[in-house]
């Protein structure tokens, strides 16, 4: 079984220290998540989730600030705004929802980061690999080439 | 108009007669209806817990499960109040343990379903008398109706252990020095004492297992009351009433001491208050009678009221305000 | 794309010690990340942060023309900047560099040490393939506003105060009370050295009541901040004092002839007097009175004014409204203290239903000579003196159903009651602690001091003081019922009087006042400070301090030093003239802006504006914060956070994202 | 004859002298029906006027004004065409102050020809035919009640006709940028037929099009191979009209919503964790 692989957007102030805060806590967690550091949840584009579904993540995860804890005030307002209509188009298309993880983490709560990655790798490990095959790209474009078969990157 | 369900319990008809005699005393004033639960069974107060848990529980849930299909069929309220403090709390034990740990509310279900019951946790809201009347009827409703305030008599509050912990829905003042029992006996113009001991515990069923400590027990209750100059105690439950009331005279035998400490129902006070006779509140059937100390406020005599020594101005330091969880005052609490 | 084939990356994976290569195999990351696409050097090295991996990074640099560097090694919060130094000094664009988090979001977290290793692996291809798109970029140069602000007057916002003016810089002051002083100036003696707590406190009042430096705004609350470092604009609310400060001389007429008496509940904390026109202690600083307009039967009736009948100079104002100022300050110091504990909570000490139990603010003014009692301890009744006194430390501390932390001061000021009621009284003291904490210089000796003075020293938490006695001995007493832990009984000592040793707590509007200063709290409300050990003073938000009990309980030396550090920090950034400000802002392609405004509704500072002639937004750097919503609200892609571009964030999950494939089909095909 | 026709003409006629122009349809040589700006200097053009079928007019009125901005014009306009002119006003790319609206009701075959809820106009003063209640739309119910599979199979299987000819986005009103993302690289992979499934060109227009599409079914109608992509479009426009209480073109001067901050309780009908 493929382990699941997993996309983690956190923005600088609350959640990627309380990340760091787990770190120095030696908590230790499964090790799916690749976390990409942006200034603020708000800077998160629903582009930029689909985009690392299309490169194959099993799994994406939104994590900010608390509401009323932002950095930049009212940031994470937007995301609040934007990911639940992401999660209900990913639902339309057929792709379970469950995929796109959004939530709040401050910088103390190092014990909650550490949970919440848990919980998710978990989530997604149960569900089928998002991506059919387990070739890599270069693959799939050499075979697509010779045989002119349809390039998917989900199945059922 | 407020209806409730009733959980009498045992205890109301026979050893705590008088309670529910002046229950019904002041129900009309108070525009009480309670619905009894018919076929209800006892609720095996403090004993049947500590003997077998699925069996006690199963017995206790039958009644809520009773409760629950007679609401239901007539979709009335879903509070059901019970007047005694164990009835109160293995009641609302049953109600959050089936919640609380499912495997429990199973075995308890299926003990019921040989009855042809079902209890579904959380269904019923279950609470004390003196809940209702200090929180839905309400103080000031209370006050309106007194026609013979009990001014001159030196009240104690005793709110008993059983009521205030384990406090599962947080619906007391305070867990140690809970105020409901002190308002409601101010509202009817009693002279309320300040006691420490009023959630001091009572020795419940040790009398029946050992009978030194229960009489310790009851010497501390007595005495403190006594020594506070309180002609009588006021109680919310039979159990209370009965240990202080039909153990004092071996008490005093016991400790060698001379107490004579009325105990009588909050409810015999209220209905007095509301200017019914003694006789309809069961007053008089107590053991330690309660008669010279009612001479205080004599009913055909109302004592005139002399002015209870107030602290004179600039002596001494000035008190800090009480710590009152409901209305919390000025100062924020964190 | 030819700034990609122009890339030479160096990559330097750090050992830290054994932190990281104790689980993840930094030989094998260097030599798997040398093979990376335009890497041209990998190395791995015990301690990159140390001056000797700077070197390294600068030597290759030099050497081989590097034009890209990634370090993989701890968090960026911590190094990032010693690493972009580095660059800077070899000449490289410090925004050129990037790290990977293979420590406390890879070693530290991760128990399987292949599994650490592949995922450092990842992390590292993720940074490489990610700073090939990063740009140089020039940080923006702002200059400083010298002003300071410091909020709170007590002794830590005294101490910051007093260090700034003294260096030259002007200081704004606000306080919430009608004097500085803080808590402090309610104290009779500090401890371990029991100096009186007015003498060493006043003269440092007196100093920022008339430094030229200082401007002093007492009975004033900050409304709002805007602005960034270097640039703040505070709008600072004056309330209505009644009184003409230009006026008053302070003579104290006006306090006497007032006929109005109300207790004190903020100084003498409920103990003592005052009038409804007054200043809470005869040092105040400033020495103007305030008219408290709940009490003051003018306001309440229209009519009397005594103070102003007798007021010689004519300096009552009833008709004085509320000012509001704008000040432009560079730097803010928060230094709003703590609330004490409310001791009636923990209803089974009996605070506020039985008389002779007291709390520590209540007992320092009784000791205080200035207090009610003019010192004399005394029960509630202001006559007897008592014989035995119960001091009970940790109310409301170290206690799960209150607050779980230590307050730090509770035992050195237990230990301090203890002297007192013996130097006072004589009575027979007990001390009733879990641990006794007495960490600091001279602490403990004052603490085998009190010992040898036959303080009875009980190590139990006390379960309950009642008044209800069970035995003739107890009649008329304070029972204090506890488990005496060493002596391995149960106790019930009867004492007079109650001494409850509270502990501290955030100020119940800590979580506004964060709000508003635009930084945060933690859970138990107290200010988050930069980094608990090595950054205590500063916050998250450039150019806001914080400084004593509003950072976490602490005593009066540690405030003091506090106060003195924030002092530092602002000086240092004053020095500097001018700052460089987050150079990583939005910048608009404005030939693809179709100037829908999407982005300039969804900028938290209105830093982007429109031009009406082109049709297009524009970017305003300087108010510009780097948060990026915009760039996340804009469909065509037309306006981009600079470092945090589309491309560079996709690159480094597509660098990530195909390391994992990779090693999913090498472990497939080793499987098949 | 369709009576709108002759209510049109005369209210075009009566407001020809006020206004620089009026646009609407007219049917152009070959019986071709094209978008026509009638001018007061040749009202004999008034006789060729049509009104079927539907052309996006919000985006001709749009370039008309960029090249004319003090012009003052009067459209033709549908129920879909005039919420979609106050979409691109809030977003200045319409200055609906110099345009007089001339609302055209549709018919009950034209709201079903589009599976349209709300075929009439609202702000328009000039109304010509009579407003009708909304029709249901199948397709989109069909498609919301699948489960998880039957969803992923039914968008692979039309996503697999797609040849990328980004007519949907061309044809759209609210499609106005000058460089679309969909073009890039970076989102939307170049030289890849068939799409695959999800496929990033349809799910980010999808997300282009949250508090945008009016379901004026353009796309739908210009699409060569069919897709009914506006499927996707209306389902989270029916979520944000629940989450966030927004309506496309139904306020003028109300903001689409993830644009602004939290307003009270929208948190909670997120579903987003506490």
């Amino acid at each position: 079984m493929t382990e699941p692989k997993i996309i983690g957007f956190l923005c600088n102030w609350c959640s990627y220290r309380g990340a760091d805060g787990a770190g120095m806590a030696r908590l230790k967690y499964p090790p799916n998540v690749k976390i990409i550091r942006v200034p603020c949840s708000g800077r998160i584009s629903p582009e930029l989730v689909l985009r690392s579904f299309r490169e194959g993540a099993d799994g994406v995860m939104v994590l900010g600030c608390h509401i009323g804890d932002c950095h930049y005030s009212t940031g994470n307002h937007r995301t609040a705004k934007r990911m639940p209509v992401l999660k209900k188009l990913l639902e339309y298309a057929g792709i379970d929802s469950e995929r796109l993880y959004v939530n709040w983490v401050s910088a103390a709560e190092g014990e909650k980061f550490a949970a919440v990655i848990k919980d998710f790798t978990e989530k997604i490990r149960a569900l089928p690999p998002f991506t059919e095959t387990m070739k890599s790209r270069k693959q799939k474009l050499a075979e697509m080439k010779q045989t002119e078969k349809e390039v998917e990157w989900t199945s059922a | 108009m407020n209806k409730y369900l009733l959980y009498p319990g045992c205890s109301m008809e026979s050893s705590a007669k008088a309670y529910m005699e002046s229950l019904n005393a002041i129900m009309e004033p108070l525009d009480l209806h309670f619905e009894e639960i018919d076929d209800w069974n006892c609720c095996g107060a403090t004993e049947y817990l500590g003997i077998n848990l699925i069996p006690a529980y199963s017995l206790i849930a039958r009644n809520l499960a009773l409760a629950a299909e007679q609401t239901k069929q007539i979709n009335g309220t879903r509070t059901i109040v019970a007047p005694c403090s164990a009835c109160y709390l293995n009641l609302a034990k049953a109600d959050y343990y089936m919640q609380e740990r499912p495997s429990l509310g199973v075995k308890v279900n299926e003990a019921l379903e040989a009855g042809g019951l079902q209890y579904k946790p959380g269904t019923l809201d279950v609470r004390h008398l003196i809940d209702i009347l200090v929180y839905d009827i309400g103080l000031d409703t209370i006050r309106s109706k007194v026609t013979r305030p009990l001014h001159g008599l030196k009240v104690v509050p005793y709110m008993g252990c059983m009521l205030p912990r384990p406090d599962y829905q947080n619906r007391w003042s305070d867990h140690e020095h809970p105020t409901e029992l002190n308002d409601l006996l101010r509202a009817l113009g009693a002279d309320v004492i300040d006691y420490p001991l009023t959630t001091s515990c009572c020795g419940g069923h040790m009398t029946q297992i050992g009978p030194e400590t229960a009489f310790e027990l009851i010497r501390r209750l007595v005495a403190d009351a006594d020594e506070r100059g309180a002609h009588l105690m006021a109680t919310v439950c039979p159990m209370c009433q009965m240990n202080i009331d039909a153990y004092q005279n071996e008490t005093n035998h016991y400790f060698g001491t001379h107490y004579h400490m009325p105990v009588l129902f909050f409810t015999q006070l209220m209905g007095l208050a509301f200017g019914r006779e003694p006789d309809e509140l069961g007053i008089g059937i107590e053991l330690v009678s309660s008669r010279n100390a009612l001479a205080n406020i004599g009913v055909e005599v109302p004592v005139t009221q002399e002015p209870t020594a107030k602290r004179k101005k600039d002596e001494g330091l000035p008190m800090p305000r009480r710590w009152t969880k409901h209305g919390a005052g000025k100062e924020t609490v964190k | 794309m030819n700034e990609k084939k122009q890339a030479r990356v160096g990559v330097y994976v750090c050992h830290c010690g054994s932190n990281i290569a104790g689980v993840v195999d930094v030989v094998d990351v260097a030599h798997w990340a040398a093979n990376l696409p335009n890497v041209v050097v990998s190395r791995e090295y015990k301690f990159m942060c140390s001056s000797l991996g700077q070197e390294l990074i600068q030597k290759d640099i030099q050497e081989m023309g590097l034009n890209r560097i990634v370090v993989a090694s701890c968090s960026p919060q911590l190094h990032e900047a010693t690493f972009r130094n580095a660059c800077d000094r070899a000449g490289l664009n410090p925004y050129l560099f990037e790290m990977a988090n293979i420590r406390e979001q890879d070693a530290w977290v991760t128990s399987d040490k292949t599994e650490a290793t592949k995922k450092a692996k990842a992390l590292t291809a993720a940074a490489v393939s990610r700073v090939i798109h990063q740009e140089p970029l020039e940080a923006l140069l702002v200059p400083i506003e010298s002003n300071v602000l410091v909020v709170g007057g007590g002794i830590a916002g005294i101490q910051a105060a007093l260090e700034i003016a003294d260096s030259g810089n002007h200081v704004y002051l606000v306080e919430r009370e009608p004097s500085i002083g803080g808590h402090m100036a309610q104290f009779d003696k500090t401890f371990p050295t029991l100096d009186c707590s007015a003498c060493i406190l006043t003269p440092k009042m007196v100093n920022v009541g008339n430094h030229k430096n200082i401007t002093l705004l007492t009975w004033s609350e900050v409304e709002a901040v805007d602005g960034y470092v270097g640039n703040f604009t505070v709008t600072i609310r004056k309330k209505a004092r009644y009184v003409d400060e230009s006026l008053c001389t302070g003579c104290g007429v006006c306090q006497e002839k007032c006929p109005k008496r109300v207790i004190d509940e903020v100084f003498e904390a409920g103990l003592g007097y005052r009038k409804a026109i007054y200043t809470p202690f005869p040092q105040a600083v400033p020495n103007y009175p305030v008219i408290d307009r709940e009490n003051c039967t003018y306001f309440l009736k229209g009519t009397c004014k005594a103070c102003e009948k007798f007021c010689e100079p004519g300096a009552i104002r009833f008709d004085q409204k509320d000012e509001t100022l704008a000040v432009k300050v560079g730097n803010i110091i928060l230094a709003t203290g703590y609330d004490l504990f409310d001791a009636r909570r923990v209803s089974n000490y009996g605070y506020g239903r039985l008389p002779n139990v007291f709390t520590s603010l209540e007992f320092e003014r009784l000791t205080n000579a200035a207090g009610p009692t003019s010192g004399n301890v005394v029960l509630r009744d202001g006559k007897t003196t008592p014989k035995s006194v119960g001091i009970i430390h940790c109310v409301g501390s170290r206690d799960k159903n209150f607050n779980n932390y230590c307050s730090v001061i509770c035992c050195m000021q237990g230990l301090k009651f203890a002297h007192l009621v013996h130097e006072r009284t004589g009575a027979t003291v007990y001390n009733f602690y879990i641990d006794m904490r007495t960490a600091y210089k001279a602490y403990d000796e004052f603490y085998q001091r009190v010992l040898e003075e036959g303080t009875l020293f009980v190590r139990g938490k006390v379960a309950e003081v009642t008044d209800a006695a069970r035995y003739s001995n107890e009649k008329g007493k304070l029972i204090i019922q506890v488990e005496d832990t060493l002596a391995g009984k149960q106790r019930r000592i009867p004492v007079d009087m109650v001494i409850l040793s509270s502990g501290l707590q955030a100020r119940a509007d800590s979580k506004e006042v964060a709000q508003k200063f635009g930084i945060s709290c933690s859970a138990d409300e107290w200010f988050i400070e930069k980094h608990p050990k090595l950054d205590p003073v500063a916050t998250m938000t450039d150019g806001v301090f914080i400084a004593g009990a509003c950072q976490g309980p602490k005593d009066i030396p540690s405030s003091v030093a506090q106060g003195a550090a924030a002092a530092a920090r602002v000086m240092s950034i004053i020095g500097q003239k001018e700052i460089q400000i987050e150079a990583a802002t939005a910048i608009v392609d404005e030939e693809n802006c179709v100037g829908c405004q999407q982005c300039m509704a969804v900028c938290p500072y209105q830093a982007i504006l429109y031009l009406a002639d082109k049709g297009k937004a524009h970017v305003n750097e300087a108010l510009c914060k780097g948060c990026g919503t915009c760039a996340g609200a804009c469909l065509p892609k037309s306006i981009s956070l600079k470092h945090f571009t589309d491309l560079q964030l996709v690159s480094e999950m597509v660098g990530a994202m195909q390391t994992m494939k990779d090693f999913e089909t090498i472990s497939a095909e080793v499987a098949a | 004859m369709d009576k709108r026709i002759n209510d049109l003409g005369q209210i075009i006629e009566k407001i020809l002298p006020e206004v620089d122009g009026v646009l609407g349809l007219k049917t152009g040589p070959g019986g071709i029906v094209a978008p026509h700006l009638f001018v007061k200097e040749r009202p004999e053009e008034l006789e060729l006027m049509a009104i079927w079928p539907k052309e996006p007019l919000p985006s001709v009125i749009r370039l008309i004004q960029q090249a004319h901005p003090e012009a003052k014009l009067a459209v033709v306009c549908r129920g879909c065409e005039e919420r979609g002119m106050v979409e691109m006003f809030k977003h200045a790319q319409l200055n609906l102050n110099n345009v007089t609206l001339i609302g055209l009701q549709c018919t009950q075959e034209e709201a079903e020809f589009c599976r349209c809820a709300e075929p009439f106009t609202v702000h328009a003063k000039m109304i010509v035919g009579q407003p009708i209640e909304g029709v249901a739309d199948p397709l989109t119910e069909k498609i919301a009640a699948m489960s998880q599979p039957e969803k992923l199979a039914f968008w692979k299987e039309e996503f697999s006709h797609c040849i990328k000819c980004y007519g949907c986005r061309n044809i759209c009103a609210q499609c106005f940028c000058n460089v679309c993302a969909l073009e890039d690289e970076t989102w939307v992979q170049t030289g890849h037929l068939p799409m695959g499934n999800p496929s990033m060109y349809h799910l980010v227009r999808a997300m282009h099009m949250t508090a945008k599409c009016v379901a004026c079914r353009e796309c739908e109608e210009t699409c060569p191979v069919g897709i009914p992509i506006a499927i996707h479009f209306r389902l989270i426009a029916r979520d944000v009209k629940e989450m966030f209480n927004y309506e496309t073109g139904a306020v003028i001067d109300q903001k689409p919503p993830q644009l602004l901050v939290l307003e009270e309780g929208d948190y909670e009908r997120t579903g987003l964790p506490h």
